[in-house]
């Protein structure tokens, strides 16, 4: 694999959000997505996958979203690419409004935006080689490329997520997990983006081919100035990626911080409670785990609770919760929190 | 020195006669243990337990021998391998999901096994199956004997299968990947689980699975396995702390830790991927294409797991000759579990 | 870090080249098909080489036996009007292939088309589009093909955009719900991220993937049109008079059965092959392209 | 469940309502009245005739005349016969085809049952093996071809079997046209209950349950055939509906009175009144088995209950 430099680390003053005089690369407001759910022959119901969910991410930051099943993760990660339409709220890519673009503008700004998928071999067509699976989206954004100018550029493109020319000729059922991913990492890495969505890029690969994933990612990173959405279920990759953090829980933030004071000191009980059951990472650790904190399952999106969101499972739930929705409110070191009991420590 | 529960000695699972998913392994299951198979997809982890309670699917073949209480279970008869299925050995699977029939009622389900092994009359086997569901943690047990399996959360479920494989205080309990599909927070109470209900029944469990943050929460023992066969066992602290095969080190290293914030720092990593069946010739180490450690006669000969220490054995020429008792050969015995087998879970 | 799997000489293969090989595995699939171009191609070469076409009229022959001999070719015997029966059998075979393969035509166009467009958009286009196929399906199909030729009359040509009319609407269904499906898979995702307009989204990403099924299911399909054909024609609804088709031939079969068994045997034999072959076929290439299938 | 019945109820009302009015207009539209014959009528005779039948008012009034009479449960006239009104045909026929395509429904559903599973349950034996073949033809044998081979060969050498009419109803009668209707199901339900059950007995469930050592009978007929049936009995709804289409030509091969025959006279005589209401009453008695098989799909598998 070619070696892209590992040194260079994205600003580390990327905390702040708003504070930043600069435009944030992406900046989502008070996005809502809902989908109707069929729950008799003339009745249905909104289900909201999102509510309100308000972030930025700025240039060259890798923003982890974290959150169990269902908690709306997959689902900001496709509309913030336009891929399914909010009910309300905005996103806004370099100041552009998405949300207002015609759909042939929106299909030519995706040139910016690109996404790498969960499953890897299901993310490339069975009856394309890689070659043209990586070359296609040339066609959209450079049409006036000849054919054999972006297949050369597919190649360089291959070649740079370590895959040999060789590659191009094959089709996705030849490929291991671990080379599917590249091969998908390449699509999305030929249109040049500004902002790569991850959507669980590693979770369906095999534990020592995750690494080689998350190394090439951060090469990506490193290289160029490439900012990225991570979105996992899984805490150690959130932990080894990003820089700051987003907790979900049924479609509502609940927290955002930098990885590092997140990991550290938690300030939302789910996201203590999330941490807390995480298995240990060496035997010594598991000595003094006692799992878990947090009882239950998540309730069904269909019938989220009244006020907060998480105050079913909460331990800490006083009556208040159930009145109001909780804001998202700014510290004053900038991390944001979504719980009235916050500063009670 | 204690006997061992369950002895697998050579065991070999090949499809259609083509290349073997499971190539010689040995070890032993000792009373109590909590036993931990590691392995990525294709290593033959599950593969292994399968073969041993007779659940392979069609085609497969399964040659070698898994010894309970003196008896062969590769070549038990059907009717004696029931009696001991489900009574003596219970099985959990991965996908709560599919593991439970859809279209029967939860209290049928649970009770078939009781009823069967235990010739308990129907009104009994569905009071222990109401007491069991609530030891496991299913609120309102009794009315859920009643309920379908769709109208049960994942969590619920796999807590539903726990009660179904215990209901007959089995000896030996084989969980196969019981957390993966599960959400963390529901991991974690699936775990403790597991650990409260080792201690109850004095359960001795074996553990499939690739998630090593589960083998460190509540395993003794792990047994690493690669491409088939074993590359490396003994107690997961001593694992842990000093892997001795270059497999397990990689794996240990490039598993992203919780604990530890290193972002833009680049992990270690284990090039390549896992070799698919037949993939490996028969007298090579497996891991030696993606080993960084490699030495000419990885390629030419196949490395035996070896003793090196009480209770650990590694698969790897780098070690060759280093352990206390030498070679051991192709069906060597395994080593006998450490006195302190047992970790008491707090 | 290339994996020795992709590094296989015979790799490089596209999924057209793996299911042809996984058919010709399937022994009894590979005979049907060997069997039935055989008789295929007999039904196209053989009638211009007779010395007699298939209403020449032997007067002295009527309901004859089968008979080689210097004197004529008439392996098959006559009919009742003393036409040779091997002429008229091998007519009756080419007529149910052209429909066969006609109906089939019509059904997969429609049907692809249809169901394509209904499962790609979605919503309440989609939702109107499979009402009306629903209506179709609700109805006595077979009663409507005949409604049909009494009302328009017996045209060979109505005959097959009658029955392939029919088919299609099966054919709509199971593509509607394959492109529902696709739609939801990951690389059709991945062609929006990578900008495509719907329409290239459909005819590159969705359409090659529901080549499998579209030829499963006509693979099928054939043998059905070809029952159907012979059942109308049988009922005296469908190809006529001097023309035959396998189902007339076995009308006029049964009726002498008793005296002169040879007018129903062969025709009969005929169509019970072809329908063998083509199930078996069928079989063959369901297995082949539905990896799920596999034994 | 009685909620779901409703809806499926209500979402089949307008499917009904439509494809009434498509068969009455396609009907009417046709090319040559029903009183075109090839003898011409005289001109007056056949005035008559269409004031008697409505065929002078506008097509809109005919199509709300009709649908009026329908309503009311009217099928309307038969336009060859003068003495019986559809109804009154239908209901003469009714109880024939209805006996025959109930025996034949019933026997093709269970020896269709029995060899699929027979057959999935030992892939690869000898006796599995002919069992396909045999069922294989069945598949491939039309009943107009299969009808005659067995009037022919078994019929007439066996003293017990009638090869015609209806008789005193018993089973000489009936055995050999239920045969005949029912072998190309019977061969449908087999194969389709075959795949089904292959596919069931793969599923993780029924490994879990052969894990608890309950015996392996115990495991196909607890746990592998529930699951396996709904396609067998999501494919009665159609079958009903073949059976029916197929018992035209079993009706007439034997000689049996039932309303295929009756159908079948009419098409041929250009009866376009018994046409359209035998053609309608077909429809309304393959959406009502459709209903009834949706019904039991329900009641196998719990999880539709609750959509």
């Amino acid at each position: 694999m070619r070696a892209l430099g590992g040194g260079a680390r994205p600003p580390g003053k990327t905390s702040g959000g708003p504070a930043n005089a600069a435009a944030p690369l992406l900046s989502v407001q008070a996005l809502t997505v809902a989908y109707r759910v069929r729950t008799g022959l003339f009745s249905s119901q909104p289900l909201h996958a999102l509510s309100a969910v308000t972030f930025n991410l700025e240039q060259r930051e890798t923003l982890g979203v974290v959150g169990e099943s269902g908690c709306g993760k997959s689902t900001l990660a496709r509309a913030v690419l336009g891929l399914v339409a909010p009910a309300s709220g905005r996103v806004r890519l370099e100041s552009e409004d998405l949300s207002k673009l015609p759909p042939a503008r929106m299909r030519t700004r995706r040139r910016i935006m690109q996404m790498v998928f969960q499953d890897p071999l299901a993310s490339l067509n069975p009856r394309m080689t890689a070659g043209r699976i990586v070359a296609e989206p040339l066609g959209v954004f450079a049409p006036h490329l000849t054919p054999a100018e972006r297949l050369a550029r597919a190649l360089d493109m291959l070649a740079r997520t370590g895959l040999p020319q060789s590659a191009a000729h094959r089709y996705p059922h030849e490929f291991s997990g671990g080379q599917a991913q590249r091969i998908g990492i390449a699509r999305a890495l030929i249109t040049e983006p500004r902002l790569l969505v991850c959507d669980e890029p590693v979770s369906a690969l095999d534990v020592s081919v995750q690494a080689q994933i998350l190394n090439l990612l951060a090469d990506l990173r490193a290289g160029g100035r490439l900012a990225m959405l991570f979105i996992t279920h899984d805490l150690s990759v959130a932990r080894a990626v990003s820089d700051r953090v987003l907790v979900l829980y049924l479609g509502r933030i609940m927290e955002i911080a930098p990885a590092a004071q997140l990991f550290a000191a938690p300030r939302h009980p789910y996201t203590q409670g999330l941490l807390a059951s995480a298995p240990p990472p060496t035997p010594q650790a598991a000595r003094n785990w006692r799992p878990p904190t947090l009882a239950g399952e998540a309730p069904s999106p269909l019938s989220p609770p009244s006020g907060c969101v998480f105050r079913l499972r909460c331990r800490r739930a006083k009556p208040q919760c159930a009145e109001q929705v909780p804001p998202l409110e700014t510290a004053d070191d900038g991390r944001q929190v979504a719980c009235i009991r916050w500063r009670e420590g | 020195m204690t006997e061992p529960l369950l002895s697998v000695r050579d065991l070999t699972v090949r499809y259609d006669d083509a290349a073997p998913v499971v190539d010689g392994l040995s070890f032993d299951l000792f009373p109590g243990e909590a036993l931990a198979m590691v392995g990525e997809s294709g290593s033959g982890k599950s593969q292994t337990w399968l073969a041993a309670l007779g659940l392979l699917d069609a085609g497969a073949r399964a040659d070698g021998s898994v010894f309970y209480r003196g008896r062969n279970l590769l070549t038990l008869a059907r009717g004696r391998l029931d009696a001991l299925r489900g009574s003596d050995i219970a099985l959990i699977f991965q996908d709560p999901m599919t593991a439970l029939n859809p279209s029967m009622r939860l209290g049928s389900q649970l009770t078939e096994a009781p009823r069967r092994h235990r010739g308990l009359p129907a009104s009994e086997a569905r009071r222990r199956a109401a007491d069991m569901l609530t030891l496991v943690g299913v609120p309102d047990a009794g009315q859920r004997l009643n309920a379908y399996p769709h109208e049960l959360s994942g969590g619920l479920r796999q807590r539903a299968a726990f009660a179904m494989a215990l209901l007959c205080e089995p000896k030996i309990l084989i969980a196969d990947e019981p957390t993966t599909a599960l959400d963390a927070t529901v991991q974690a109470q699936i775990i403790r689980l597991l650990a409260d209900l080792r201690r109850r029944f004095s359960l001795t469990l074996a553990i499939v699975t690739h998630d090593l943050g589960v083998v460190a929460g509540l395993c003794e023992r792990m047994l690493v396995m690669y491409a088939g066969r074993e590359m490396e066992s003994g107690p997961v602290e001593a694992v842990f702390a000093a892997p001795r095969h270059p497999y397990t080190a990689g794996l240990l290293a490039s598993t992203p830790r919780i604990d530890r914030a290193r972002p833009g720092v680049k992990l270690p990593m284990i090039p390549g991927a896992p070799p698919e069946p037949g993939e490996t010739p028969a007298d090579s180490c497996p891991f030696a294409p993606r080993c960084s450690k490699r030495i000419d006669v990885c390629t030419r000969q196949r490395p035996r797991p070896e003793t090196i220490a009480p209770g650990r054995r590694v698969a790897c020429h780098l070690h060759a000759g280093h352990g206390d008792t030498g070679h051991s050969g192709a069906a060597g015995a395994p080593p006998a579990a450490p006195d302190s087998t047992r970790r008491a879970w707090r | 870090m290339w994996g020795a799997r992709a590094m296989k000489e015979d790799a490089a293969r596209g999924p057209w080249r793996r299911a042809a090989a996984r058919f010709m595995q399937s022994r009894a699939a590979v005979a049907a098909a060997a069997l039935l171009l055989f008789l295929a191609l007999a039904a196209v070469c053989v009638p211009p080489l007779l010395p007699h076409t298939y209403d020449d009229i032997f007067w002295e022959h009527i309901k004859g036996a089968p008979a080689v001999s210097a004197d004529g070719f008439h392996p098959f015997g006559f009919d009742v009007n003393g036409r040779d029966l091997f002429a008229r059998t091998l007519l009756g075979l080419r007529v149910s292939l052209q429909i066969a393969l006609l109906a089939t035509a019509v059904a997969v166009a429609v049907g692809v088309a249809y169901g394509a467009i209904a499962g790609y958009f979605g919503g309440r286009l989609d939702e109107a589009m499979m009402r009306f196929v629903d209506i179709l399906y609700a109805l006595p199909y077979i009663l409507f093909v005949i409604l049909l030729m009494v009302i328009f009359g017996r045209h060979e040509i109505l005959l097959y955009l009658g029955i392939g009319l029919l088919e299609w609407v099966t054919m709509a269904r199971i593509v509607r719900g394959q492109t529902l499906s696709l739609r939801e898979r990951e690389f059709v995702e991945a062609a929006r991220v990578a900008g495509l307009s719907p329409a290239a989204i459909i005819f590159r990403h969705i359409t090659p993937n529901l080549a499998g099924p579209v030829v499963i299911y006509a693979a099928l399909t054939i043998p059905e049109i070809i029952l159907t054909e012979s059942f109308l024609s049988y009922l005296g609804f469908g190809v006529q008079e001097p023309r035959t088709s396998l189902g007339t031939l076995i009308s006029e079969g049964t009726d002498n059965l008793s005296v002169y068994p040879w007018i129903l045997a062969f025709p009969g034999g005929v169509l019970f092959c072809v329908l063998l072959c083509m199930i078996l076929i069928g079989d063959g290439l369901r297995d082949a392209l539905d990896p799920r299938r596999r034994a | 469940m009685l909620r779901y019945a409703l809806r499926r109820l209500l979402t089949a009302l307008p499917v009904v309502a439509v494809a009434v009015t498509a068969c009455f207009f396609m009907l009417r539209l046709a090319p040559g009245g029903p009183f075109d014959q090839e003898r011409p009528l005289p001109p007056q005779i056949k005035e008559n005739l269409h004031r008697h039948y409505h065929l002078d008012r506008p097509l809109s009034e005919q199509y709300f005349l009709y649908i009026g009479k329908l309503a009311r449960g009217d099928l309307g006239p038969s336009f060859t016969d003068f003495t019986y009104t559809v109804n009154e045909k239908i209901a003469k026929g009714l109880p024939y085809t209805l006996e025959l395509g109930l025996w034949a429904l019933i026997i093709a559903t269970l020896a269709g049952m029995l060899s699929g599973t027979y057959s999935a349950l030992r892939p690869g034996a000898i006796s599995e093996v002919a069992l396909s073949f045999v069922i294989l033809s069945g598949l491939v044998l039309p009943n107009f071809l299969l009808g005659p081979l067995l009037q022919e060969y078994l019929g007439k050498p066996s003293p017990y079997l009638k090869i015609g009419g209806w008789g005193d109803g018993s089973w000489r009668y009936l055995l050999l046209p239920v045969m005949v209707l029912s072998a190309s199901h019977a061969a449908r339900v087999s194969r389709l209950m075959r795949g089904s059950l292959l596919d069931v007995l793969g599923a993780n469930f029924v490994r879990v349950a052969r894990s608890k050592g309950i015996g392996e009978a115990a495991v196909v007929f607890r746990h592998a055939l529930r699951p396996a049936l709904l396609p067998v009995v999501s494919y009665l709804g159609p079958a009903a509906g073949f059976l029916l289409t197929g018992s035209i030509v079993v009706e007439n091969l034997f000689g049996l009175p039932g309303v295929g025959k009756f159908f079948i006279d009419a098409a041929l005589n250009r009866d376009y009144g018994m046409v359209l209401g035998t053609v309608v009453f077909y429809m309304f008695l393959i959406l009502a088995l459709n209903l009834i098989v949706d019904l039991l799909y329900a009641l196998l598998d719990p999880r539709v209950r609750h959509r």
